[in-house]
């Protein structure tokens, strides 16, 4: 264990990548247990900060500190011989090893052969007795649900010891309990006397967690300060550079005929388990259904078999009073509707294609844009080009691979797809994870937008501000039923978070 | 803008020669150690194909049968299947093409020729979709099925050659060499250049790199194909069945190099006979990526490759050194070629290097 | 009689597995790493002939192996320098590797023996007692010394992958090269010793074809036994008794048909020949298909921080 | 022996499809090749090679070279060369080109030789017949084609001839150039009985040297000598004397005779011959080698014709 990091500086830290200035001269400080919020929008720097600090980028210029003396850090070894330790934005983990396995990769350094796996795990068992943070170490990494992942990536640094924590979007994926969970978690560690540096899109989390915010724009420090002094709306303005208001829907729809109706479905999982256990759901023209629930319930699923990606073995799913289960994902798309994957980077997109070929992704088979099995460049031109600034997608051109576009810019490329293809019904799989708050703002106008143009929305999300925000209803899906729905009028967090645990009605919990 | 391409060009060149003499050097040693003088064996490899008719049309001779590949190789790749099977390939293709010449050998060119190059096409396509269609179905590892099915592509042809289709007359004089008989002028490609063996097969390859170009890049099949490669999983969700994708590249792919079989047959020998196959299956990969998997980029990397082949073998002939140098020099090349890369692909690095050169101000920032 | 053909394709076919295995293994650690490195075959040429050559001229079989173990290095040494340092498209990589090979030993054979001679190199021995077990001794208890080492290696590879810290690495580095990263590992330090570690293999395996085998080195001794070892590491999912089985299989298939062939079954003799290679192709076709989802980041050079 | 008067050097090119070391083939015609030249010295006899040309279209471009460099002859020594001469030919009408084993000479300037495989063969089989103790003889055969054809079943007839009970075996690799493979068969014949074993292409050096490795195993050669591998085990060799077939060319040439001749090696003109390993010749018997020579008389003679059907 190193020693503990009392003051920590990043002095004038200046890192290029070809054609953008990542990190522009930044300044920024730390104190032992302190909590440091860096905001910043999609693309800012946050995440390039971070990595060179954590010496996975050297920077142009720029000298960090450590109590006062300054350090070289090539490498994330070196990283972690200081102390540092980050939890990393996109995971960082080995999916056919076990967790210990992984935590293990961390502790064994320049050993070659000795390899004690039960030590591992002893440690592992500490730690999450310690900080409350359960997770079955056996298990292969890609058993586990997205927030199981994020808990052993945390356990992962606390094992290895780290007293500066880098946590870059550690909330991205999470659900409200486990947030708040992880907040109480980090404050502890905070009082431990370990310096903790927090980046969050959500900034009622910032709010709630971190003693002083730094903001990001553009690769630049625009802004540092306490937290306190700050409300959500005031920090989003520091953000954004401009006020944010999140639109909420205002007027009742008026709910007339349905659109989707899922009749009693069941649908296995991929780990061979009934995902959908007899789920029935409608949703109406006009009207925005959310989906709430614990990630790992079948939401993913749900999607999937009414998108005709996977098949369900029993039911009934109804466009327009049509039965469209099990139909091929291209007739399905061919009947109208659009569909917004959580997968955005490998599902949602082609990483390697550019942006003008994954705009054109669902209609290039259709006139104009092709005839006769032709591809029309020019009008395929015209039309991304159209798209790209309707939507104000952030790219250098519309032949820039969208691999290099920041997950904001990336959710832009399909909502402006899916959207101007005028879809009778919307799936929308966890839209604003991991955008900024202008980007998030932005998508609810265009689920709005298309609300009021009387598309059906269904809304899979775990964020109940989002679902509060702009669902007439709220079904919470549990272990692949639909548990109850709620209207938005009579809908609570905190009746939503009790359904989502599965308890039905408040006097059972109690 | 103009001045950016310019130097842009200079820095291509600068490295791409720094890497083949750095490839050359080693080799010198080599020659060295085989006793002859690197400077004269050099200088034959790289003047004597290009000084003169012989040795250009030679090239272009080898250039045509490889490009074909490539174009395989370079569908495959895109779709994301390693096709080492082009050997393979190309035999089925020759033999299928070859039956087709000899079973109608009083047609005119002008219908013979297409029908034995779509012949060939279908018996590579064969050969190639088998290996897609286990990749695809029962999850066979392309590279295992295509590796197994060289050989017994080679066992097949040379039964055929030896057996069923051999020359009659082999048989009457007893010398049973295993070769087909010749085939009928009809299914002969025209020589377009008196004296020399180039043949019309060259104008057939680079018309279909550009069909190819335009099916990849411009139709929509092209468009699945490469999204059913690049991101399997989207792929399914816009709707392409990707499984069929896979299978559709390897009968592509095979059947190009089935078509290589065939330019061999009607363009060179006129029969098919051993060893038709020249190692091009093998060769045809290295040009592929040599022209980025880009058919118009494998038109003049099949050239260059050609080059190789016929500089290189020119050299064992002027200066006398055991063949074997041959292979390794043009090991040695390709190594070089292909580290060179990074200093295209790694543009940070390139930007460091082009200012260090003084090709670029450290101002001006660089898209490419 | 039927007996006697039974043992015979037996101890006939586990010898000729041995060099494949030892490729193949070799191969497995390479691309458990995540480098595809198809130029074995090249590599098995140097081996065969760099061993023929100590052992022809300084007359020890061991001091034979040493260097082509040390060639082998050598030629991995080039291998990971191109595709891991200079992140070289690595199936093109192996092509060069592999032409580069087969002409070295070419010309060297050519410049420093310059005409096929022999050796008396390594001889099967047998077991004191075990040897003498009936049907037993002769499959099991008479072979080279090289033989028991492919198949005690294993084992060994399986502890070493599956057991150990490097091991836990080598894992690592194959599948997800950005995770291990920030977990402090040297990604490119372990796909070098990967590389280097097969290609020893490599080596040892050319040599077993001409020190053990042949007794002799000829131009393209290895006659396309590299590219089967690397296809074999396929069969086996990456996995050593996988492997095993896969060499095992194609060996005895092959001892089979030259039976087949010798003892005059009349059947076509192409058909006979083309048996092994079907053969592996149905066997993993039928066979379950494991969990097991092989290096991902198999054939992709690792660039710090980026996302591809 | 019949030697020429060259006036004017004679330049001579070798296109072969292995190595000129391969202790078979290729090298056979090699050194016939320089047999000639020490014969009438460097002065007369120049020689070009190139190996490792086994596909024709390498070796198209090479002979095409040769000829243009006003080589006087161009030897394609393999069968595969056969077509790519009948292009090149006519545009070289002073030279002469040869390949082999062939007998098309469509042009008026191509030569083609022709190994009689089968009559040396028979001969070797006689030798096996007789030596063969268990009565099991093992041939290890390439790919089943060409020459390799006609010397089995020369072998097999010839075995016959004097031991009727004798059972021959045939085995094929698949291939020219798989040495382990060839090792492997010939080990398989002998597990499995055989104690006489034969077999064609460059690759029977392995299997030569694991017959080696057996006690009391027999080898018989085809193509050239090839006891510098196995003294102890190659008893006899069939042998192409290729020098008789460069100097019949030569001659011809010197008559004005640029080709058109289908050139056969037979015991007969002596272009093939049955060379003896010193150290093992003792193992044959009086009787034996009265067999033996009684057996070449007739062939050469007529009485037996090796018919290859
Ligand atoms: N590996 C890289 N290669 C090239 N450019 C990069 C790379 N990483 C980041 N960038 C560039 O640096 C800028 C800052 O990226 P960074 O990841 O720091 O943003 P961020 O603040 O983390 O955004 P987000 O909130 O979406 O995570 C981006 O605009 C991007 O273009
Ligand atoms: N490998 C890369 N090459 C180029 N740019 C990159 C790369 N990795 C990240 N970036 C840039 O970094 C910026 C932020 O990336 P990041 O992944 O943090 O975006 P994000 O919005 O957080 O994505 P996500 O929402 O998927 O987490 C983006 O502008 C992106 O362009
Ligand atoms: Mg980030
Ligand atoms: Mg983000």
């Amino acid at each position: 264990m190193s020693e503990i990091i009392s003051k920590l500086e990043m002095k004038k830290i200046t890192k290029k990548f070809p054609g953008v200035l990542a990190c522009n001269n930044i300044d920024i400080y730390l104190k032992s247990g302190e909590i440091l919020a860096l905001l910043g929008e999609n693309g800012a720097g946050k995440t390039t900060l971070m990595n060179v600090l954590f010496g996975l980028y050297q920077p142009e210029h720029g000298k960090i500190f450590i109590n006062d003396k300054q350090v070289i850090i090539n490498s994330p070894s070196t990283a972690f011989k200081y102390g540092i330790g980050m939890v990393h934005q996109h995971f960082m983990l080995v999916p056919n090893l076990t967790v210990v396995e992984n935590v293990a990769l961390g502790l064994i350094g320049k050993r070659i052969f000795k390899l004690d796996l039960n030590k591992v795990r002893k440690r592992i068992e500490e730690v999450s007795k310690e900080y409350g943070l359960s997770v079955n170490p056996n298990a292969y990494i890609w058993q586990l649900s997205v927030g199981e992942q994020q808990r052993v990536e945390l356990i992962k640094v606390l094992c290895l010891g780290a007293n500066l924590l880098i946590l870059d979007e550690p909330t991205a994926a999470l659900t409200p309990q486990e947030t708040d969970e992880l907040i109480v978690l980090l404050k502890q560690m905070a009082e431990k006397g370990r310096s903790i540096i927090f980046i969050s899109h959500k900034l009622n989390e910032v709010k709630a967690v971190s003693n002083r915010v730094c903001v990001l724009r553009n690769g630049s420090l625009v802004y540092e300060g306490k937290t306190q002094k700050h409300s959500v709306a005031t920090l989003a303005e520091k953000m954004a550079g401009r006020e944010i208001y999140m639109p909420t829907l205002k007027e009742k729809s008026q709910a007339n005929s349905p659109i989707l109706e899922i009749k009693n479905v069941f649908a296995k999982g991929n780990m061979g388990t009934m995902a959908l256990d007899g789920l029935s759901l409608t949703v109406s023209k006009g009207e925005i259904v959310g989906i709430a629930g614990v990630s790992g319930n079948g939401q993913k699923e749900l999607a999937d078999v009414i998108n005709g990606i996977s098949h369900i073995e029993r039911g009934k799913i109804l466009l327009n009073s049509k039965n469209i289960a099990n139909l091929a994902p291209q007739q399905i798309i061919n009947k109208g509707i659009g569909y917004i994957p959580e997968d955005r980077m490998h599902e949602g997109t082609i990483p390697s294609f550019s942006v003008k070929e994954n705009i054109i992704m669902k209609d290039y088979n259709k006139k104009p844009l092709s005839k006769k099995m032709f591809l029309q460049n020019s009008i395929i031109e015209k039309y991304s080009q159209k798209l790209i600034s309707n939507f104000d997608i952030k790219c250098p051109d519309n032949k820039t691979m969208c691999a290099s576009l920041s997950g904001g810019n990336v959710q832009k490329v399909i909502l402006a797809r899916e959207l101007s293809r005028k879809p009778k019904m919307l799936i929308a799989a966890y839209p604003i994870r991991g955008l900024d708050l202008g980007a998030a703002e932005y998508v609810h106008e265009q689920l709005l937008e298309a609300r009021s143009e009387n598309v059906g929305i269904l809304l899979i999300s775990e964020e109940l501000d989002e679902l509060l925000d702009i669902c007439d209803r709220i079904a919470v899906i549990y272990e692949g039923k639909i548990l109850e729905i709620l209207d938005r009028d009579i809908a609570t967090k905190t009746k939503l978070g009790l359904l989502m645990a599965g308890i039905k009605n408040e006097k059972k919990a109690i | 803008m103009k001045k950016k391409l310019y130097s842009e060009a200079i820095y291509r060149l600068l490295i791409i020669v720094i890497a083949v003499f750095s490839a050359l050097f080693v080799g010198a040693i080599l020659l060295l150690i085989a006793k002859t003088n690197p400077l004269t064996a050099y200088y034959v490899m790289f003047t004597e194909p290009l000084s003169g008719k012989f040795g250009l049309t030679e090239i272009l001779v080898r250039a045509a049968p490889l490009m074909l590949v490539g174009l395989g190789i370079a569908i495959s790749f895109r779709s994301g299947i390693i096709n080492i099977g082009g050997e393979g390939q190309i035999l089925i293709g020759a033999i299928f093409g070859t039956f087709i010449a000899l079973t109608f050998p009083d047609l005119p060119p002008y219908i013979l020729l297409p029908l034995v190059f779509i012949a060939s096409f279908i018996g590579g396509a064969i050969w190639g979709g088998i290996a897609g269609w286990m990749k695809a179905y029962l999850s066979v590892n392309e590279i295992l099925s295509t590796i197994m099915l060289n050989y017994i592509a080679f066992q097949v042809y040379m039964f055929l050659i030896r057996g069923p289709m051999i020359d009659p007359k082999e048989v009457a004089y007893g010398t049973g060499v295993p070769q087909t008989a010749l085939l009928s002028k009809n299914a002969w490609l025209t020589r377009i250049i008196p004296a020399s063996r180039l043949h019309a097969g060259i104008i057939v390859a680079v018309v279909l790199a550009i069909l190819v170009y335009i099916f990849l890049w411009k139709t929509t099949i092209g468009y699945k194909l490469r999204a059913a490669g690049a991101e399997a999983k989207a792929a399914k969700y816009i709707g392409v069945n990707v499984k069929n994708y896979l299978v559709l590249a390897m009968l592509l792919s095979g059947g190009f190099a089935g078509m290589a079989g065939a330019i061999e047959v009607c363009g060179v020998h006129h029969r098919a006979l051993e060893s038709i196959s020249a190692g091009y299956g093998f060769s045809g990969i290295v040009v592929a990526l040599f022209g980025g998997l880009h058919p118009l980029g494998i038109i003049p990397a099949s050239a260059v490759f050609g080059l190789l082949i016929v500089g290189a073998d020119m050299m064992q002939r002027s200066v006398t050194v055991p063949a074997s140098i041959i292979l390794a020099i043009q090991g040695l090349i390709i190594l070089a070629i292909v580290s060179s890369q990074i200093f295209f692909s790694n543009i940070g690095l390139k930007e460091k290097i082009m200012i260090k050169l003084k090709l670029m101000k450290s101002g001006d920032k660089d898209d490419t | 009689m039927i007996l006697d053909f039974i043992i015979g394709i037996i101890s006939a076919g586990i010898p000729l597995a041995a060099p494949l295995l030892l490729a193949g293994l070799g191969e497995m650690f390479n691309q458990r790493a995540g480098v595809f490195n198809l130029g074995v075959e090249g590599i098995m040429l140097m081996g065969a002939f760099v061993g023929f050559l100590v052992v022809l001229t300084v007359g020890s079989p061991i001091l034979g192996l040493l260097a082509a173990i040390a060639v082998g290095a050598l030629m991995g040494l080039l291998m990971a320098v191109v595709t891991v340092k200079f992140k070289a498209q690595q199936g093109i990589s192996g092509i060069g590797l592999f032409m580069l090979g087969w002409g070295l030993s070419g010309t060297l054979f050519r410049v420093y023996i310059g005409g096929i001679t022999s050796i008396t190199g390594i001889k099967p021995f047998s077991f004191p007692l075990l040897g003498k077990i009936p049907i037993i001794g002769e499959i099991f208890f008479q072979n080279n010394i090289l033989v028991y080492i492919a198949f005690l290696l294993v084992p060994i590879s399986w502890y070493v992958l599956n057991k150990t810290a490097w091991g836990l690495k080598v894992r690592a580095v194959g599948t997800n090269p950005q995770a291990a990263d920030t977990l402090g590992i040297k990604v490119e330090r372990i796909r070098f010793q990967c590389i280097i570690l097969g290609s020893m293999m490599a080596g040892l395996a050319g040599a077993y074809l001409s020190i053990a085998q042949t007794h002799i080195f000829a131009d393209n001794i290895t006659a396309g036994r590299g590219f089967i070892a690397v296809a074999l590491v396929y069969f086996g999912r990456w996995k050593p008794a996988g492997i095993m089985w896969g060499t095992l299989l194609f060996s005895l298939a092959h001892a089979l048909q030259r039976s087949i062939q010798v003892y005059g079954i009349n059947f076509p003799y192409e058909i006979a020949v083309i048996i092994p290679y079907l053969l592996v192709i149905v066997v993993l076709a039928l066979s379950y298909k494991s969990q097991l989802l092989g290096p991902v980041a198999l054939g992709k050079p690792f660039i710090r921080g980026s996302r591809e | 022996e019949n030697d020429l008067k060259i006036t004017e050097k004679v330049k001579i090119a070798l296109i072969i499809p292995s190595t000129i070391d391969d202790l078979a083939w290729s090298q056979v015609m090699y050194e016939g090749i320089e047999a000639v030249q020490k014969k009438y010295g460097e002065d007369k006899i120049e020689i070009e090679v190139s190996e490792r040309l086994w596909n024709a279209v390498d070796a198209g471009s090479a002979i095409r070279q040769y000829a243009s460099q006003g080589f006087d002859i161009v030897i394609a020594h393999g069968a595969q060369y056969q077509s790519v001469l009948d292009e090149i030919a006519p545009d070289f009408p002073k030279t002469s080109f040869a390949y082999g084993t062939g007998f098309a000479t469509h042009h008026p300037n191509i030569f083609a030789y022709d190994p009689q495989a089968q009559q040396g063969a028979y001969l070797l089989g006689i030798m096996a017949g007789l030596k063969t103790k268990t009565n099991i003889v093992g041939i290890v055969g390439p790919v089943k084609s060409g020459d390799a054809i006609k010397y089995n079943i020369g072998f097999e007839k010839g075995v016959k001839s004097v031991n009727p009970k004798a059972a021959v075996r045939i085995a094929y690799t698949g291939g020219f150039g798989d040495f382990v493979a060839a090792g492997e068969i010939a080990r398989t014949h002998i597990k499995a009985g055989a104690d006489v074993l034969s077999g064609t292409a460059q690759q029977s050096v392995g299997a030569i040297k694991v017959a080696s490795e057996f006690e009391g195993i027999l080898w018989l050669s085809s193509d050239m000598d090839q006891c510098s591998i196995a003294p102890q085990t190659v008893l006899a060799s069939q042998s192409y004397r290729f020098d008789e077939v460069i100097e019949k060319i030569i001659s011809f040439r010197q008559e004005g005779i640029v080709g058109g001749k289908h050139l056969e090696l037979t015991l007969e003109n002596g272009f093939l011959e049955i060379v003896y390993n010193p150290k093992l010749v003792s193992v044959l018997t009086p009787e034996m080698n009265k067999v033996l020579n009684e057996a070449k008389t007739k062939i050469i003679s007529g009485e037996i014709k090796v018919e290859l059907k």
